[in-house]
């Protein structure tokens, strides 16, 4: 292998930096995506973002306990997957749209 | 090596994860998410987690989004019409998203202390053996919590999906 | 020793038919409740037997430790059962008699509906007794006597349909909680000042104190507690529920409100020696009581036709005898009262329930008569429990009573007289009740079922009959147990746990068995000989018989002065100020407010789910800045 | 550097391997199924028609690959690529044989052997769906949905009964890799009956052995489970809109899946490459007695031909295989070789069946189909899971 000019090592804030971006994108997501299905997928790249940096965490903490942690959080990702899109199925039966903003009638 | 690895394996994710919000269609988000999983996964293989990379990959890319594609499908959701212009998200969104990752990038670095650099193979804790025995021990009642909420989860979406079936 | 098992048999007895008895057989369910008194009898016996009861052992308390139940810094109470020869003969005289009222009732109960409930309630009553009787510590007392206050309101009030029957057994409930906040009370009391509630501890303590010649705490603890032990052992000025108490089946009446539950209170005055022991004001309270109690109870029995209301008063006056021997020391006397007790009263309530079995629901004596030659072995086995009442040597009731007044005369002589004349009383009652029943000629109708007996006579057996074997054999077995049942030398068995027992001088026992003899004497002659001079005698005294006939209408009276009162208060008062002006005001209130502030906080809520993520975001931004500013991070 | 160079020859052997095994396989189905149903099958080209997948290949090559107007063009050319690729990627973690030196080179039969190899089969298996799905969805064609969709959701319900049947024998060998996996079944009980996870003690996992197979059915699309492809409902489910290599590159996948699970289930239930008796009952032999045996019927049936080619055709195979016959028997290729012979027989045992099965059975109704795996086979599983480690918690020591 020819020297790069790199670190051998790479050093855990690069991990955790790259969590934090993509949790802003999937923030960016959820506001910005008016598709109901979208901010859904969103909400798991926030979720993703979150497990990330468990797991650099726990290498930093020389712990398995991140891991177990964002475990945890794929299996309730899965369940909530699971309900969240029987409701979107239910919402879009019942009104024919999947636009987040026709969805509003929630307030009063 | 490692770090040529992560900067290939972190720009796929960033490109997966913009192309996630920037997609006008939703199939294409998904696959994006897919895209952004997969390189999560080889990067928890970097920091020693065989285990959760397994798993990120049967649970998430294999079941969750495969779910979400099916459903995609199956409500046949067509592309995202341009959002007609609400006003205020429209000025204050962009700022305020990037004021947030400055303030989380910021927090982390004045949160973190000084720590050692990741190599692979640096931390073992993330085998499945490792990980399997401290969730059937210490984790035990969580670990069954969690099986409570799925077959809650399960029964919601069938009770769910079932009304509009009939 | 797994003292845990004795109680726990008759619960899972009770389990087992609460849960399904209703789909069992009867035969199965009175085989699962007799059987599980029988298998905690027979535990308890081999469990005193091995801490060698009958070798003179267990002199010092064994105890055994089953888990923290309570614990609050230094204050900690455990769940701990202890035995010492107080608490045996309790376990004796509740098991051996419990399992003998047990078997009687599978008879008696035949033909009644609720079997199962039954057997399931009297089991459950049996598990809270031996915990009372158990428990190593006041709070576990406490437990067994809730409990056991529970199983009696359950069983007064067995035959529910009947509006007497629920009303005695609210009667008792609601009276039986004045006495049980007193106990409470004087628990706080105990549990404030020694910071324990374990009887050994507590004991130890009480000891090392100073004897107190005026008001005390202690006398206050002492006094509290003998609240406590009037609502339960019914002494005055409680002592009303017992006889309406008589509204529940016969067998109930048997086991609770004659041989054991009613002796609760002489065990935790018993228990409780030491503290009474360091206050002579609680101790002469304890003996006053009692004497009045049962000279009091015994006049009224003297008037009473029920031949149960008869037996209760009775029953009201011989636990006050029991208190008696407390309060003037001889704890081992009214110990051995209670024993005796419990046979002959036990056998009087089990005899009485045979005749009303045998006349088919008919309770009224003036109703009976001549029924000796139809019902034999009721008839022999009842006269027997007569005499044992009466104190006629040798039988079991002499022995007792004798030690009593004896001990009475000791302390204070005008309590031995009144309780001479009391002991001749009970004897002329008891012998009234026994001849009104068994001689003369029969002056009731034919057999047709009363409600008082839950109508479930009305069966197939014509006229009247011997009652079946199940319920004549433990009707002997007590029998010869109020016969020969004085020989068990209790005072000097409890010598250990109370110091030896005093002798009196011969002539007082004379006298007390020529009292009783009088008392039969006189009986007889008013019921037997010439029994027009009753309705005369009735005649000439009736004022007094009025008053004693209605029991110096102490209910009505505590109607007009306690429960009246109560209700309207609470009617006028709490309901229409307290309920109705402040709590119902203060929810109104809040719900008010709420509505105000929500329909401010209404205005941020757009229904636009990002709007919602927005704020989040924000918030969340400001709390990470937030938490720079204040430097929380490093 | 070695250790590329190797892996490269390794990669290069395998790929080689792997892609003519998949191009005859195809011909050996199509020969099966043509004698199931007394046909003769293709013979045309090349002697029986042995060189049919070469004239295929070329025509698949060679045709124009179509364009649709109406599709999303993106997913429509990822999809195949999608498919093709997740389903070689799995070959990598397999193992055919055990640790051989050749020329001195220490190193095993096999790409590589993961320590969590059989979840990383599962993983990959998992992804697999999205070429189908998105071929389906993405050709924009209702039967092609209809097809896309009925993958989908065929695949997740029947990752979870394969997945359960995978654990019942883990928890019996307690290990996650392929080659301790082997290691763990390669004893004989009372010297010879092999301790095949199937025949495993404390509890024998042939229910699981079967679970899993009609599970590889559905997850490779196969008949009776093919309904993403349904001729008859769905003219060709999700790859109704493609054709020439893209066409191609579906049906590779398709093969390459059934191998992979044929694979997979040799090495989970099957004992791997050991054979089915200990060596010195002779199971060193069989390989030769097995192709002798061929070359025998090869020269009886050159004696008295069906047809005159045959003449000339069967004493040239019947010669090769008796040197394949002689080359078992040299000493000093038989570690290589032995393993190499058990573990292609037992696999091609499997993939014989897959062909006989899709000769024999007729479709699922799609219904039909989903109330199997989930009323069925996915409590079946669950149970034997539960006997398994009950058994396995009551025999730890």
């Amino acid at each position: 292998m020819p020297a790069l000019p790199l670190p051998a090592e790479t050093p855990l804030a690069w991990y955790l930096v790259l969590s934090a971006v993509l949790f802003a994108l999937g923030v960016a997501g959820f506001l910005f995506r008016r598709n109901i299905i979208t901010v859904f997928i969103s909400i798991e790249l926030m979720l993703n973002a979150v497990n990330l940096s468990f797991v650099s965490f726990s290498y930093k903490l020389k712990q398995s306990d991140g891991h177990i942690f964002s475990f945890f959080v794929m299996v309730v990702a899965a369940a909530e997957a699971a309900v969240g899109l029987a409701i979107i199925l239910t919402v879009f039966k019942n009104r024919q749209t999947l636009e987040i903003d026709e969805v509003s009638s929630l307030k009063n | 090596m490692n770090t040529i690895l992560f900067l290939i394996l972190a720009v796929v994710a960033v490109g997966c994860g913009i192309n996630v919000i920037l997609q006008t269609h939703p199939i294409s988000s998904a696959l994006s998410l897919v895209g952004v999983m997969g390189a999560l996964a080889v990067l928890y293989l970097q920091l020693g987690g065989e285990f959760i990379a397994a798993a990120q990959l049967i649970v998430y890319a294999g079941a969750v989004m495969v779910l979400f594609v099916f459903v995609i499908m199956l409500l046949n959701a067509g592309k995202e019409q341009k959002s007609r212009a609400r006003i205020w998200v429209r000025w204050a969104g962009p700022p305020l998203l990037l004021l947030f990752v400055g303030a989380v990038a910021y927090v982390l670095e004045a949160a973190l202390p000084p720590s050692p650099p990741v190599r692979f193979g640096g931390f073992d804790g993330g085998t499945v053996k490792a990980i399997g025995e401290r969730l059937f021990t210490e984790y035990l009642l969580p670990f069954e919590v969690t099986s409570l909420l799925i077959l809650i989860a399960i029964a919601g979406a069938i009770v769910l999906a079932r009304k509009e079936i009939d | 020793m797994q003292l845990w098992l004795i109680p726990v048999f008759p619960l899972a007895g009770f389990a087992l038919n609460g849960l399904f008895g209703r789909r069992l057989s009867k035969a199965a369910v009175h085989a699962i409740a007799v059987g599980s008194v029988l298998l905690s009898f027979l535990w308890a016996v081999k469990t005193l037997s091995g801490l060698g009861i009958f070798s003179g052992g267990l002199l010092e308390p064994y105890r055994e430790h089953y888990y923290a139940w309570i614990q609050s810094g230094s204050f900690n109470i455990s769940v701990d059962f202890a035995v010492d020869r107080l608490t045996a003969v309790w376990l004796g005289v509740v098991t051996g008699v419990g399992l003998l009222i047990h078997i009687y009732s599978v008879g008696y109960m035949a033909h009644e509906g609720g079997y199962y409930r039954f057997f399931s309630y009297l089991n459950l009553f049996m598990f809270f007794m031996l915990v009372l009787v158990l428990g190593a510590n006041f709070l576990l007392m406490f437990v067994g006597w809730e409990g056991v206050g529970l199983c009696s309101y359950l069983l007064i009030g067995f035959y529910f349909l009947e509006k007497y029957a629920t009303d005695a057994g609210n009667k008792a409930f609601i009276v039986n909680r004045i006495g049980d906040f007193g106990f409470a009370l004087a628990i706080f009391l105990i549990g404030a000042h020694f910071g324990t509630l374990d009887f050994a501890r507590v004991f130890e303590s009480v000891k090392a104190m100073p004897v107190e010649t005026q008001a005390g705490w202690i006398t206050a603890a002492g006094l509290l507690l003998f609240v406590g032990a009037t609502g339960k052992s019914a002494q005055i000025p409680l002592y009303v529920w017992l006889p309406d108490a008589m509204a529940g089946p016969t067998p109930v009446s048997a086991l609770i409100h004659a041989a054991t539950m009613v002796t609760a209170g002489v065990y935790m005055v018993a228990r409780s020696a030491q503290i009474y022991l360091h206050s002579a004001v609680a101790l002469d309270v304890v003996a006053v009581v009692g004497i009045a109690t049962a000279f009091f109870s015994a006049t009224i029995g003297l008037a009473q036709n029920d031949i149960k209301k008869v037996f209760a008063y009775s029953t009201v006056s011989q636990l006050g005898y029991m208190f008696v021997g407390l309060g003037v020391g001889a704890f081992s006397a009214g110990v051995f009262h209670v024993m005796t007790h419990a046979f002959f009263k036990a056998l009087l309530f089990l005899g009485a329930g045979s005749v009303i079995h045998a006349l088919s629901g008919e309770q009224d004596l003036q109703k009976m008569g001549g029924l000796a030659r139809k019902v034999p072995i009721t008839c022999v086995t009842l006269f027997c429990a007569g005499v044992a009442i009466a104190g006629i040597p040798p039988f079991s009731g002499f022995y007792s009573k004798d030690a009593i007044l004896a001990a009475a005369y000791g302390r204070a002589p005008w309590i031995y007289w009144v309780g001479v004349v009391t002991a001749a009383m009970t004897a002329f009652y008891v012998f009234r009740a026994l001849f009104l029943c068994f001689f003369g000629e029969y002056r009731g109708k034919t057999a047709e079922a009363s409600p008082g007996h839950g109508g479930g006579h009305s069966h197939g057996h014509g006229g009247i009959h011997e009652s079946p074997a199940v319920m004549w054999i433990p009707l002997t077995i007590l029998a010869a147990l109020s016969l020969v049942g004085g020989f068990i030398d209790v005072p000097s068995f409890l010598a250990p746990v109370f110091g030896e027992p005093h002798e009196g001088e011969p002539w007082l026992m004379y006298v007390s068995v020529a009292a009783g003899l009088g008392g039969i004497l006189l009986a007889a002659w008013f019921y037997l000989v010439s029994p027009s001079l009753a309705d005369a005698f009735v005649r000439v005294f009736r004022g007094p018989y009025r008053w004693v006939y209605h029991k110096y209408f102490v209910d009505e009276f505590y109607d007009a002065t306690v429960v009246s009162p109560v209700i309207d208060g609470s009617r006028q008062v709490l309901w229409r100020v307290g309920d109705v002006r402040i709590v119902d005001g203060a929810v109104n209130g809040v719900g008010a407010v709420a509505r105000a502030a929500g329909s401010l906080l209404r205005l941020a809520q757009s229904g636009y789910i990002r709007n919602y993520a927005a704020w989040v975001v924000a918030g969340s931004i400001m709390a990470i800045v937030f938490m720079e500013w204040r430097g929380g991070l490093r | 550097m070695n250790f590329f160079v190797l892996t490269l020859i390794k990669v290069a052997v395998i790929a080689f391997v792997l892609l003519t095994t998949l191009a005859y396989l195809q011909w050996i189905e199509r020969k099966v199924i043509a004698h199931v149903q007394l046909r003769v099958g293709p013979r045309r080209v090349g002697p029986h028609g042995l060189l049919q997948p070469l004239a295929d290949v070329v025509k698949l090559i060679t045709k124009e690959g179509l364009l649709p107007s109406h599709v999303s063009v993106v997913f429509y050319l990822l999809a195949p690529f999608i498919a093709v690729m997740f389903a070689l990627i799995s070959i990598a973690v397999i193992p055919f044989g055990p640790v051989i030196d050749v020329a001195g080179v220490r190193t095993e039969m096999g790409l590589t052997d993961l320590g969590i190899g059989v979840l990383f089969i599962l993983a990959i298996s998992g992804l697999g769906v999205y070429g189908v799905a998105l071929a389906g969805w993405s050709s924009n064609n209702k039967y092609s949905l209809l097809g896309g969709l009925r993958s989908s959701a065929q695949m997740l319900s029947y990752e979870l009964p394969m997945a359960l049947a995978i654990t019942a024998p883990l928890l019996l060998m307690n290990t996650l890799s392929f080659r301790e996996l082997v290691a763990k079944q390669s004893f004989y009980y009372f010297g010879f009956l092999p301790n095949w996870a199937i025949f495993h003690c404390p509890f024998p996992q042939i229910v699981a052995f079967l679970v899993f197979l009609v599970a590889s059915f559905a997850e490779t699309n196969r008949v009776p489970f093919d309904l993403p492809e349904a001729e008859g409902e769905l003219v060709a489910g999700f790859h109704t809109e493609y054709s020439s290599m893209k066409f191609a590159s579906f049906f590779m996948a398709e093969y390459a899946n059934m191998v992979t699970v044929s694979c997979v289930a040799t090495l989970l239930f099957l004992g791997g490459w050991t054979p089915p008796f200990p060596a010195e009952y002779g199971s060193k032999f069989i390989p030769s007695i097995v192709h002798a045996a061929a070359a025998l019927l090869c020269f009886y049936h050159a004696a008295n031909p069906a047809r005159p080619f045959d003449r000339i055709t069967l004493p040239v195979v019947g010669v090769v295989s008796l040197g394949i016959a002689g080359v078992f028997l040299i000493p000093a290729v038989q570690p290589i070789l032995l393993p190499l012979f058990w573990f292609g027989a037992k696999t091609g045992a499997i993939l014989f069946l897959f062909i006989w099965v899709r000769a024999t059975l007729p479709r699922f109704r799609y219904d039909q189909l989903m109330r199997f795996a989930w009323l069925f086979l996915f409590p079946l599983g669950m149970l034997n899971l539960l006997a398994t480690s009950l058994a396995v918690a009551l025999t730890a020591k």
